[in-house]
């Protein structure tokens, strides 16, 4: 197994295990050479004049987008939204999209905060509008429910999760598109954790919306992507007014320019964006085929070597996760496990990693996750085993 | 300055420890220590909210002094309440007031001054001189 | 006069003469050096957690909360809001305080468009619930006018900005937020223009919102501040919904934290947010006095010298003003002037500078504006007084 | 490849220039001699928008050919219109459609390809291509 740590200016520094990767990723250099290149070498406002600094900047931006297009495999570079984060994009699609259009909304119940408060906020209310699909006990998602619900509300707009950012468990996002179009809904997908550990083509989902994070992908912080189907973002509202949205501005009467512009009011993230781009390179330089099979390694041995372990319960006993694991031990407060293994120099996360509906489903008011990715490695594994028996001991 | 001894004191009790991992086994002795917080205490009205843990606090003023006891569902947490406990109980409003709480800076367990803004102790250390600000009248809390 | 640009290493790579600081600043070498040390020394999610790195980086986080409160003198440190920049800024105001709120806005004529679409977008439209503040011949706002407008809508909410970005013209914030609230109405400063130029205190001016961007006062790119009064942010709905921004959540109801939390959904962009800590140190440690006779020095001399080129129209003679200055030549296109002037290494901006009701009231379609800052000197406008001369001869 | 010959040609004038600004100069030459466009074409209907400059576009074709005129607000925008009048008018629909626009990254000039979303030459281009294409009856504008 390749060690990637040396890809990571942060492990020069920090002798720590880091497991907590699904909360936000470590950097690699060359992202963080490319956030320094804009910052001392063209820092300069973006699409907005004719000087041979800002061209530059806004090509470099620009360049940003066509870069995520080809790497999610959009059909056209104006499908790329460029966004604070993933819950930016919710809350652009909940409040400009969304909001009037839709009478029923459809989540799982595996849904991050960031995937449920945006529509409460814009009048979704469970047992009104707002319907839960039920789980398998593998906490899988129950597809004859899921097509029973949408039977029931066609035209709804369904938001569901690619991968759970509490069980790494993998929705079946073809079926649940292919099924939601089938009942004239509409479909986004919440990929915060799948991309960092799928290789997404948005084509071949056939997803509408497509929403995710730079920063859980080894991308700079305050960066995120709203992909959206050409037609639809055309149909979407202006969500935030300013500055470079614009085609004319008058007091009575203002007019807009198309996507992606249209969303991107005022001064951007211009550093980060540029320094996404170099995230996306990454990926593609190491490939998904790598990343999938060194993900799957580290996740089947935590997997093997935890269910060893007396009193400790998984939440799931499915193969089909990713990315992350999360666990409690019987009779222990999953923060003691936390704290004690962050005394041993091991950070990971504890509680109900904002799914609180989810924990509550599951009678648990938090759990223990672990989440790995590309420079984590399998003797990091066998030394939180170890760590994590010594704090159980501790504790018992 | 009666706190600042019991920090002192408390303080240095920790600092004999030279293995962190002994600390925390301390802390976790000073949990089990705790005695339950009566059942009719841990209700939403006494809850202090953290984001990884609960703390239920009850505190009251017996002949110009202030009481607390507290309880936690986590067992570290419960010795840091203990430790909170030893600290602040019995104490006068003044003497409360007048030891600013960053003085627990000095026991070196960030589990306590956080800038988290959801940890149960850290509410729980708030509560406290909440508490001790309405007993002064004050309003500044 | 002392020469600041050592301190800002864009200055090593680019010999430039950039006078486009009102569109973006160059960035200090201490804030380049704090992004670099969160990520690489403790780069983790905020907030949320009970580590060590992520309470590192939760610290520096709230201390950069702090230290914006001391640098505008708020009250407290929950009256300061991160947003992705004025823009966004300007828009959560509009949409969850304004709006359904107050039946009257009130704008002036020099607004940006960021200050002015975010209002459309809520349903103010000039004629109807829309007044602008008419203004005098030298584009300062005509307080007589200003009052009668308030006396005839009262309970209005009054948006305008502290500095024009497109003339320097700077208004009378203190008078105009007095008056404001003697007619019951509140008011937001857009300081966008004015925070890297003006002391400012926001507990003195009075005012009730007042809003700025990082990028424009030597911090990072994607970060913004909403200073507000407590007891009015914390009337204020949350704006987007998502982690970290919730105190319970269920399908049926969820709860919201209290201000600044509330309006902070989501990962933010916890570099931007650490390394603006470093550029507001940056602004103190050179201290308002020394930056104001820096800027007033450049930009008198500036003025002084531009009014000597026949056929340049200036568009103020007021003394009132800072950071920019605008001007046309007479018969010839900004635009030209703007490329000649960028061939001859010389960054500034021409257009409208998304101020176009402003330049549709004067009658032009847009301008050259010069803009000044700590790094500029004196023999950088020689220069360029030179260059533009060049400009002219080559296209009259 | 006519099109091709003609960013040929004038690159090779372009770069007879030593100096930047004597190639300006040129280019202002240029918008000076550009014929001023009919004022009936100078309405918002055959305007192409741009942040910094107007341009205004009539296109036609005559026996099998595509012709452009244009003008602008700015002299240096006349200029490079010129320039990109002299390369695509009078050519088929297959000869512009067959050069892609990227070959004016030869002359230099990056005012003519830039990523800005709003620069009037830029939207010539752009409006030339889909005249290009409307004609050939493609739908990939
Ligand atoms: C006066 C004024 N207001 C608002 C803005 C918008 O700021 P930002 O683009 O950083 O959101 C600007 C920046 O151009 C400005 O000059
Ligand atoms: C599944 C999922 N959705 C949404 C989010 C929110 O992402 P962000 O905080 O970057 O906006 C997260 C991140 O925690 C997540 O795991």
């Amino acid at each position: 197994m390749k060690n990637y740590k040396n890809d990571f200016p942060f492990f020069e520094n920090v002798s720590d295990i880091y497991f907590d990767s699904a909360a936000t990723s470590q950097k690699p250099k060359a992202v963080l050479d490319k956030l320094k290149e804009y910052y001392t070498s063209y820092c300069a406002n973006t699409h907005r004049g004719s000087h041979d600094l800002g061209n530059r900047a806004t090509r470099e931006y620009e360049e940003a987008r066509e870069t995520t297009r080809e790497f999610i495999n959009a059909q056209q570079t104006e499908e790329i939204v460029f966004t604070k984060g993933t819950t930016e994009a919710i809350n652009l699609i909940a409040s400009s999209f969304v909001s009037q259009r839709f009478k029923t909304l459809i989540l799982s119940r595996l849904e991050h905060h960031s995937n449920i408060v945006p529509w409460q906020l814009n009048g979704f209310k469970e047992g009104e509008n707002l319907f839960i699909i039920p789980m398998n006990d593998d906490l899988s998602i129950n597809l004859k429910a899921y097509k029973e619900l949408l039977k029931e509300h066609p035209n709804s707009f369904v938001s569901v999760t690619h991968v759970s950012n509490a069980f790494g468990i993998i929705n079946p996002v073809r079926e649940l598109t292919y099924l939601a179009h089938k009942y004239d809904s509409t479909i986004l997908v919440d990929g915060a954790q799948a991309i960092a550990h799928i290789d997404v083509d948005v084509k071949e989902l056939n997803v509408d919306f497509y929403v995710f994070s730079a920063h859980k992908m080894f991308g700079p912080t305050g960066v995120g992507v709203l992909y959206g189907k050409y037609e639809l973002l055309n149909q979407t509202k202006p969500y935030q007014g300013g500055g470079t949205m614009i085609d004319d501005v008058s007091f009575e009467k203002t007019t807009y320019l198309n996507p992606p512009h249209r969303f991107e009011a005022g001064t951007q993230n211009i550093a980060g964006v540029i320094g996404f781009k170099e995230a996306i390179k990454y990926i593609n330089d190491i490939g998904y085929n790598e990343i999938v099979r060194h993900d799957m390694q580290l996740i089947r041995y935590a997997n093997s070597e935890l269910k060893k372990i007396d009193s400790l319960r998984l939440f799931t006993d499915s193969d089909n996760i990713c990315g992350n694991i999360s666990f409690n031990i019987d009779g222990i407060h999953h923060n003691d496990i936390g704290v004690l293994l962050d005394k041993q120099h091991i950070t990971l996360r504890t509680g109900h990693h904002c799914a609180l509906p989810a924990m509550k489903y599951l009678g648990v008011d938090g759990s223990v996750r672990v989440s790995f990715t590309i420079y984590n490695t399998i003797e990091e594994i066998d030394i939180f085993i170890k760590a994590l028996i010594r704090a159980i001991g501790m504790l018992k | 300055m009666i706190i600042r001894e019991r920090i002192k004191e408390i303080s240095n009790n920790l600092s004999l420890f030279d293995d962190v991992m002994q600390k925390y086994e301390y802390i976790i002795e000073l949990g089990h220590e705790l005695p339950s917080l009566d059942n009719k205490y841990k209700t939403d009205a006494y809850r202090v909210k953290g984001c990884q843990s609960n703390v239920w606090l009850n505190a009251y003023e017996k002949e110009d002094k202030l009481f607390f006891e507290a309880d936690s569902d986590a067992l570290i947490v419960r010795g840091l309440v203990n430790i909170l406990i030893s600290i602040y109980s019995s104490n006068s409003v003044g003497e409360i007031l007048n030891s600013p709480s960053t003085l627990l800076e000095e026991l070196g367990l960030n589990e306590i001054i956080t800038a988290g803004r959801q940890n149960g102790v850290n509410s729980m250390l708030k509560r406290i001189y909440q508490f001790a600000h309405s007993k002064k009248g004050g309003i500044n809390v």
